[in-house]
């Protein structure tokens, strides 16, 4: 009904090739990015309606951004690969724990060698990224496995990563830099001597991450690898006939999923939490990022968004809502009725629709193409 | 001879938990061999047969009700439960999803896990809550041979006794009952089964009930030893790993595998956990199940998994 | 273009054997493919034909008996090193990657052609976008080709049958491979599609001088596509040779009327 | 805007183009999945090799070459390329038979082919025994025609190579082109264009450059058409239509020729380019209703009845909010929501957003659908003109637009009507003749150059557009002397969505008669509707609710022929419907789907006879050409349906 695309032809294959071909939502999302770059931020430092305090962006915009990328993460390689993972919270808490030790410099003593391998501290952005690609080591010795195994399996294979880890970092001193608490707090964030502190700063810099890595990450899935990936997912055997080689597409896989979470979990720990546990990269949270992209969509890096959108605003309602009727519930109640909600929507969506809202979406916008007709 | 004497004492403990594993793992491969679930459920449903149990138990025991009646009608509560779980479950999930590949029926049962973990926790409570039915007091057996003795749990004995009758049991049924062998020839066939008019869907219930029981039983035994609480799903979830070690679809397997994990995170515990720290029971098991995948993937009592196109 | 019918072997199988458990598939198969033929292996239903295919690219490792394709002898190799080697295969019951459209489908057949690797597609930009959009020219040219032009973005999931075995034939098309196996490309489809089906066949032979295989059930097709015929029953090689020579074969007017084994 | 000015060749139209438009778009194609474009100076330059490898072919000024396909940009290349050579360029339709192509190619003479694909290399090549004079064949698509004679027949892509390469190596040769384009002047003949003649054989109409320059010329000024301007060119390519709204129009105000992908993505590719300048027979427009129509008999209930409520929202001010007319405020509102729900969507979805101007012609259009697309605000207007006219010779001006006529002279078109009440004019873009056929060209001339359009019509009073309403010769008179004007009764039935065709009887006999054809998609899907079983299409035409709809439908006819004194006498007493759809390919229609009347009369004689001896049903059995070209015999028992005339008094009493 909105879309006038008499008249938008292509010329060319990158025109063709672009990720959003039709002009109107083009401007949509220019509409989107303008807001989420200028209004927000502006909004914010003048506290102006709906940012009075920093609730917003503290309790939904920064855990918004930084789920919705580690959702992006694992639905590369559950939604674009078709390795299903439990062990995303591991992941992030790699990326966390390692941006954490390069931060604050590393000390690995060799007693017995008589030697020790020190690197000192590496900036905040360095210390990030580097975090992000020891995640993706550490994937693919996880995903080797998945060459010889299915589905199920791996799932177990990932499951182990998740406890693995989280007992690691929960009893080798080592990684907390002997905490007693075992709880520790992130580095100030310093990039090139501008320093990240304000609840609006920290959102900018999510928001940055965000964006670049969304859009490298709709590259891939939308090029050559992309394509093997999918085509490993939806029929390996016939893959593997066109000449696809399954360790690397599965690696690959396995490689930049992890990476993206990985950062996540840096992004995670230092900008959003500041000082954090290993609780806060439990099953649980491996179990949220699932959800988020089931929910959201299965192969789609937008569905991750909207799922992670989703994922947060469910409880909020839900602790919202209620009170403003005059019947408040308890946070255990309101914990209960997440999980009941969430999990039936699972069943519901992998019953009715396997792709979730992403799919959902994409069925409106022909119809408003279409419009009037229906079809 | 200390040593040793500690190591059996180790081992068998071990082994005595590890036969609960058995147990619980039995009710996968139940679920897996008739529907083709990859059940992660499983531990979400023994919080809430504990929990159903326990809870009724204490109210009845508060009105007055006589200590074994309480028991009696809490298990009965409890099994009813558990009956009414596995029809719902039947009916609304794993029904409207036959035919789908095993990633999305797995997908199923971790929404499953978490409307039972949050409607458990919801109608029955979210606190520790105590489980006596079992003695948890010690004997010392074979003092002559080793000073002190070895250490034997009694409420092992008794949960490896009652998991044996029902394994056993399970074993019975499933080689020689109708429904038991009907149950086998859904796994190998669905359509086939169903032509020759076996009702899958009652099957599918009977499985996803035999489980919840199986469940029961281990609540039973779990809530005697921590109390009936969320983290009994952690220790039922371990029956993944003990089948993967296994393998899938065989009932032996399970039984080994329950007894290899058992026996294995103990001993690892007591003798690597304390130069690590501690806490290896939490990931022995799936590590251990990783490292059988990559040597044989099937697991060491599985089928061989051939490929068509 | 058509590649010169020279005696040149591209592919001698020799002796192949194989079983799955008790079954015997194939039983001391030996046969050969010329280059810029095109040929086709018939037989009654279980009778090998596609498990012969699965052995040639890869897919299933014969037990006894060696494969030599342009010159190379190996008694086994993995899929994707067959369709290195520029062996493509379309299957019986379509194999297409379901939750892609046709065009993706197609362009996955381009992937042993693409170059650069994981950063340069990170990036899409300069090299990277040039050479996607020379594989989409490509694959645009197939599209042309096989006539499916209309149905370019469209899920292959929703496609008809006969499309989705075009679909299938240009992901194959896209390899630009050497040997094109075929299994039943015409399976259950109507007159007018094995017509076009069968121009496509001839016009891929002839167009981009491609040696083709293919097992068909439907005679007339076999008899006027093919420059050879090889006839396989319960696993056995019982006949072999031009379209005439083979129906005058006793042993396969036998096989076809079942006369006793 | 651009006129042609002192142009007076096409060649020397190119060049202009080059110079004044040079980087902006003369053609695309989609092909490969995208639209690719040519710059006015790619193509002059394409061109220009082209003509060279033609020379280099031995083509020679006052040749024909013949160009059968659709529309691609090559074949319209060629056809400048010819031009460029002084040679003649002669458009074939796509869809002629091998006989038809071969009785053209032979009549024209043509020495060279230049061929779409291989189907058409195919048809020429198996009739090029009786074609001595053809030398060679071109082709656009090469594909499948790798193993064929190259001596023979060459890709046009090798021949532009081969000129492209000829002309870098000698400068003379290039000289040699630009003389021919030099050479040329308005008095050569710029094309032949073979009109598929309603009666017999078809005539080879001859149009000079001059004059198809100056034609478009006025045309492009009356609708203001520039080189902004964008049209999709899917008609067929032998046909006037497409060579001067699209071949013609575009070279001289410079604008961009679309050619779609192929023919069943018009309606994808017509949604992409979206064309500003569209033209599309009556029968064009009503396909694209009906499937309008069908495809929201599946919509959601509700946003049915928000659209059928918008279109007679529309059917009511539309046109008037669209002419600025008075009309209230609310309908204003309404049309304006209308607007945005409905209106542009539907244009959008159909592909017309961007349409400045639309013209419709070739037959009468019905009123309902000629409203509906002015009131959904598409500038549809009508337009009167023949081949021999090199289209246009009446159109009608922004607003003065009724349904009913076909609107005044075009500019510099004078237009009398004779005695006999024939229409005839004199107009720029008139033809010369018809190739080899002094004879006809006589008999279509008047002693003072006029040309007679042999249709019969006359200028409203009220309007002073004129009103077609017959071919002249076919205007006939009953027993008892009343006029009766067959095509415009036959216009009046086809008006009705369930009647296709429609062949009127009465000439010099005592009353009217009609052979009425369903249409196939309309009535199929009111049975559907109303679970009306059928197996064929012969049993739908002959079941008796079908009947009895399409008898109402004759008799809304009569009704309103009493208002018209003239014709009152002339009601139809008695009709059937035909057993089979009229179908070119067994000659009942001709290629651009017009009915031959006479060799209905004579094919279906039984059933006239039937008519007018009083018998209630009648067996016919007919020859009929399957797809595939198979010939077969079908059979039928037809039934005849009678009819009450209707009296003044009765209309009256209906009218009141």
């Amino acid at each position: 009904m909105l879309y006038r695309e008499a008249g938008q032809f292509k010329t060319t294959y990158a025109e063709d090739m672009a990720i959003f071909p039709i002009r109107q939502d083009r401007i949509a999302l220019a509409i989107l990015l303008g807001i989420a770059f200028i209004g927000v931020p502006l909004l914010a430092t003048f506290h102006v309606w709906p940012f009075g305090s920093d609730y917003l962006l503290w309790a939904i915009l920064l855990p918004f951004l930084i789920l919705a990328l580690a959702a992006i993460g694992t639905n590369i390689l559950v939604g674009y690969c078709g390795q299903i993972s439990l062990g995303s919270g591991a992941f992030m808490a790699i990326g966390a724990y390692s941006a954490y030790k390069l931060a604050t410099g590393v000390h690995i003593p060799f007693a017995w060698l008589g030697f020790a391998i020190s690197i000192p501290p590496l900036p905040v952005l360095a210390s990030i990224l580097l975090g992000g690609l020891m995640a993706a080591g550490v994937g693919i010795l996880f995903g080797i496995p998945s060459l010889r195994i299915k589905g199920l399996y791996l799932a177990v294979a990932t499951l182990a990563a998740q406890f693995f880890f989280d007992w690691a970092f929960l009893r080798i001193p080592w990684f907390t830099n002997y905490a007693p608490s075992g709880s520790v707090n992130a580095p100030a964030l310093d990039f090139f001597g501008l320093v990240v502190r304000t609840p609006v700063e920290r959102y900018l810099l999510c928001l940055l991450f965000v964006t670049v890595m969304t859009v490298l990450a709709k590259n891939l899935v939308r090029s050559n690898l992309g394509r093997q990936w999918m085509a490993i997912r939806d029929m390996d055997i016939a893959a593997e006939l066109i000449g696809i080689r399954p360790l690397y597409a599965k690696l690959t896989a396995f490689a930049v999923s992890s990476f993206i979470v990985g950062v996540a979990g840096a992004l995670w720990a230092f900008v959003y939490l500041g000082s954090w546990e290993p609780l806060a990269f439990s099953i649980d949270r491996s179990l949220q990022l699932l959800f988020m992209v089931i929910i959201g969509g299965l192969g789609s890096i937008m569905g991750s968004f909207v799922g992670a959108a989703f994922i947060l605003i469910v409880p909020i309602m839900l602790n919202l809502v209620p009170t403003e009727l005059g019947v408040p519930l308890s946070t255990q109640t309101i914990t209960h009725l997440e999980f009941i909600i969430f999990g039936s929507l699972i069943c519901y969506l992998l019953i009715k629709e396997p792709h979730g809202f992403a799919r959902l979406i994409s069925i409106g916008k022909e119809k408003l193409r279409l419009w009037p007709f229906p079809y | 001879m200390v040593a040793l004497g500690q190591f059996l004492e180790v081992l068998i403990g071990g082994l005595m938990s590890g036969v609960l594993y058995s147990l619980v793992a039995l009710g996968f491969v139940l679920i897996f061999k008739a529907s083709g679930v990859f059940n992660y459920a499983q531990g979400a449903m023994v919080l809430l047969a504990g929990l159903a149990m326990v809870r009724t138990l204490d109210l009845l025991v508060a009105n007055g009700f006589p200590p074994w009646a309480a028991i009696v009608l809490g298990i009965g509560f409890a099994a009813v439960i558990m009956a009414a779980t596995a029809w719902l479950i039947e009916r609304f999930v794993i029904g409207p999803l036959v035919n789908q590949d095993g990633l999305t029926l797995f997908m199923s049962t971790i929404g499953v896990t978490f409307v039972i973990e949050g409607a458990a926790e919801m109608i029955f409570g979210s606190d520790v809550y105590p489980l006596r039915l079992f003695p948890t007091d010690a004997w010392f057996v074979l003092d002559g041979l080793f000073p002190g003795g070895i250490l034997i749990n009694k409420l092992d004995v008794w949960g490896a006794l009652i998991a044996g009758i029902l394994v056993a049991g399970l074993a019975i049924f499933f080689q020689r009952t109708k429904t038991g062998r009907a149950l086998r020839a859904v796994a190998d066939d669905h359509l086939a089964a169903h032509s020759v008019g076996i009702p899958i869907n009652w099957i599918w219930f009977v499985v996803w009930l035999v489980a919840g029981l199986v469940a029961l039983v281990a609540a039973t035994v779990w809530g005697t030893k921590l109390g009936v609480q969320f983290s009994i799903t952690f220790l039922a979830l371990k029956a993944l790993p003990v089948l993967i070690i296994g393998g899938l679809t065989s009932i032996p397997g399970a039984i080994a595998g329950g007894l290899i994990v058992g026996a294995g995170e103990k001993i690892a515990e007591v003798y690597l956990g304390p130069s690590v720290g501690g806490g290896i029971e939490y990931w022995f098991a799936y590590v251990l199940a990783l490292a059988v995948l990559l040597v044989r993937p099937q697991g060491l009592f599985g089928e061989r998994i051939i490929e068509r196109i | 273009m058509r590649a010169p019918d020279t005696n040149e072997i591209m592919l001698q199988v020799d002796g192949i054997a194989l079983a799955f458990g008790g079954v015997r598939a194939l039983r001391d198969v030996t046969f050969n493919i010329r280059r810029g033929e095109i040929r086709a292996i018939i037989g009654p239903n279980g009778a090998g034909k596609t498990s012969l295919l699965n052995v040639v690219n890869g897919f299933y490792h014969p037990n006894h008996g060696a494969i030599t394709f342009k010159g190379r002898t190996r008694a086994r190799m993995q899929p994707f090193e067959a369709a290195r080697g520029g062996i493509a295969r379309t299957f019986q019951n379509v194999a297409l990657f379901k939750g892609m459209s046709a065009l993706d489908n197609i362009m996955a057949g381009r992937t042993l052609k693409v170059r650069r690797g994981l950063l340069w597609q990170m990036l899409r930009y300069g090299p990277a976008l040039a050479e996607e959009r020379e594989h989409r020219h490509r694959v645009e040219e197939i599209i042309d080709f096989l006539e499916i032009e209309a149905i370019r973005k469209v899920p292959v999931g929703r496609l008809p049958y006969g499309l989705q075995k075009r679909v299938e034939l240009g992901r194959a098309l896209a390899m630009e491979p050497d040997l094109l196996l075929l299994d039943e490309p015409m399976a259950g489809m109507n007159l007018e599609e094995k017509e076009d089906m069968s121009r496509f066949i001839i016009d891929v032979n002839s167009h981009y001088g491609t040696t083709i295989a293919l097992i068909e059930h439907d005679m007339a097709v076999v008899m006027d596509l093919s420059d050879r015929v090889a006839v396989l029953d319960h696993g056995i090689k019982i006949a072999d040779g031009t379209p005439d020579e083979v129906k005058k074969s006793q042993a396969v007017i036998e096989a076809y009327l079942g006369v006793a084994h | 805007m651009a006129g042609g000015g002192s142009f007076d060749t096409f060649p020397k139209l190119l060049l202009r183009n080059a110079a004044r438009f040079g980087a902006r778009p003369a053609f695309r194609h989609k092909d490969l999945g995208i639209w690719q474009s040519w710059t006015w100076v790619q193509v002059a330059e394409i061109v220009r090799a082209y003509a060279a490898g033609l020379h280099r072919l031995g083509v020679q000024p006052g040749d024909t070459i013949a160009v059968v396909g659709s529309n691609r940009p090559k074949l319209y290349w060629t056809i400048m390329a010819a031009q460029a050579l002084r040679a003649i360029p002669v458009p074939v339709y796509s869809d002629a038979v091998a006989d038809e192509l071969a009785f053209v190619l032979a009549h024209a003479e043509a020495k060279l082919v230049a061929a779409q694909d291989q189907e058409q290399v195919d048809k020429v090549l198996s009739v090029c025994d009786r074609l001595p004079q053809l030398d060679k064949i071109v082709y656009d698509e090469p594909r499948g025609l790798d193993d064929y004679d190259h001596s023979r027949s060459i890709a046009i892509g090798n021949v532009i190579e081969d000129g492209r390469a000829a002309l870098a190596a000698d400068a003379a040769l290039g000289q040699r082109i630009d003389e021919f384009v030099q050479a040329g002047n308005g008095s050569d003949i710029a094309v032949i264009l073979y009109t598929s003649g309603t009666t017999g054989t078809s005539k080879g109409v001859m149009l000079s450059t001059r004059g198809c320059i100056d034609a478009a010329t006025d045309t492009t000024r009356f609708d203001g058409l520039t080189h902004d301007d964008m049209v999709l060119a899917y008609l067929p390519l032998a046909w006037v239509g497409d060579h001067y709204l699209n071949y013609v129009q575009g070279l001289v105000a410079g604008f961009c020729m679309a050619c779609p992908e192929s023919s069943d993505t018009i309606e994808q590719d017509r949604r992409e380019i979206g064309p500003t300048f569209y033209f599309a027979p009556p029968r064009g427009f009503e396909a694209m209703l009906t499937r309008v129509m069908i495809r929201m008999q599946d919509a959601a209930p509700i946003k049915r009845r928000m659209f059928h409520y918008f279109l007679d929202l529309a059917r009511r001010y539309g046109e008037r909010v669209l002419t600025g007319n008075p009309v209230p405020l609310s309908g204003r509102l309404l049309y304006a929501l209308g607007r945005l729900l409905v209106y542009e969507p539907l244009k959008n979805v159909l592909g017309l957003s961007r349409v400045r101007v639309a013209y419709t012609a070739g037959e009468a259009i019905g009123p309902d659908l000629f409203a509906f697309y002015r009131s959904i605000g598409l500038n549809l207007k009508q337009l009167y003109g023949q081949t021999e006219a090199f289209l246009y010779v009446t159109c009608q001006p922004d607003g003065e637009i009724y349904s009913d006529t076909v609107g005044p002279a075009a500019p510099n078109v004078d237009i009398r009507i004779a005695e006999s009440g024939e229409v005839q004019f004199r107009s720029p873009g008139m033809f010369v003749g018809y190739f080899k056929d002094q004879a006809r060209t006589a008999e279509t001339m008047t002693s003072d150059g006029y040309v007679k359009t042999g249709d019969a019509g006359y200028f409203d009073e009220k309007t002073g557009h004129l009103k077609i309403i017959d071919r002249a010769k076919d205007v006939g008179w009953l027993a008892d002397g009343t006029m009766f004007a067959p095509k415009h009764l036959e216009n009046k039935l086809k008006f009705f969505p369930n009647i296709k065709e429609a062949i009127t009887f009465g000439d010099s006999r005592e009353f009217v008669c009609a052979m009425l054809n369903i249409d196939a998609v309309a009535v199929a899907n009111w049975a559907e509707r109303n679970n009306v079983a059928y197996g064929s299409y012969q049993e739908l035409a002959a079941h008796p609710l079908v009947y009895d709809m399409v008898a109402n439908d004759v008799a809304a006819v009569n009704l309103s022929l009493v208002k018209e004194k003239a014709l009152a006498g002339a009601q139809i007493r008695r009709f059937l419907i035909l057993h089979k759809e009229l179908d070119a390919d067994d000659g009942e229609l001709t290629r651009t789907q017009k009915v031959r009347r006479r060799f209905i009369t004579e094919r279906y004689a039984p059933l006239l006879t039937a008519l007018y001896d009083g018998s209630h049903e009648a067996d016919i059995s007919t020859e009929v050409t399957f797809e595939d070209g198979r010939k077969g015999m079908i059979a039928a028992r037809v039934r005849i349906r009678d009819m009450q005339a209707v009296g003044p008094a009765e209309s009256l009493g209906k009218a009141a």
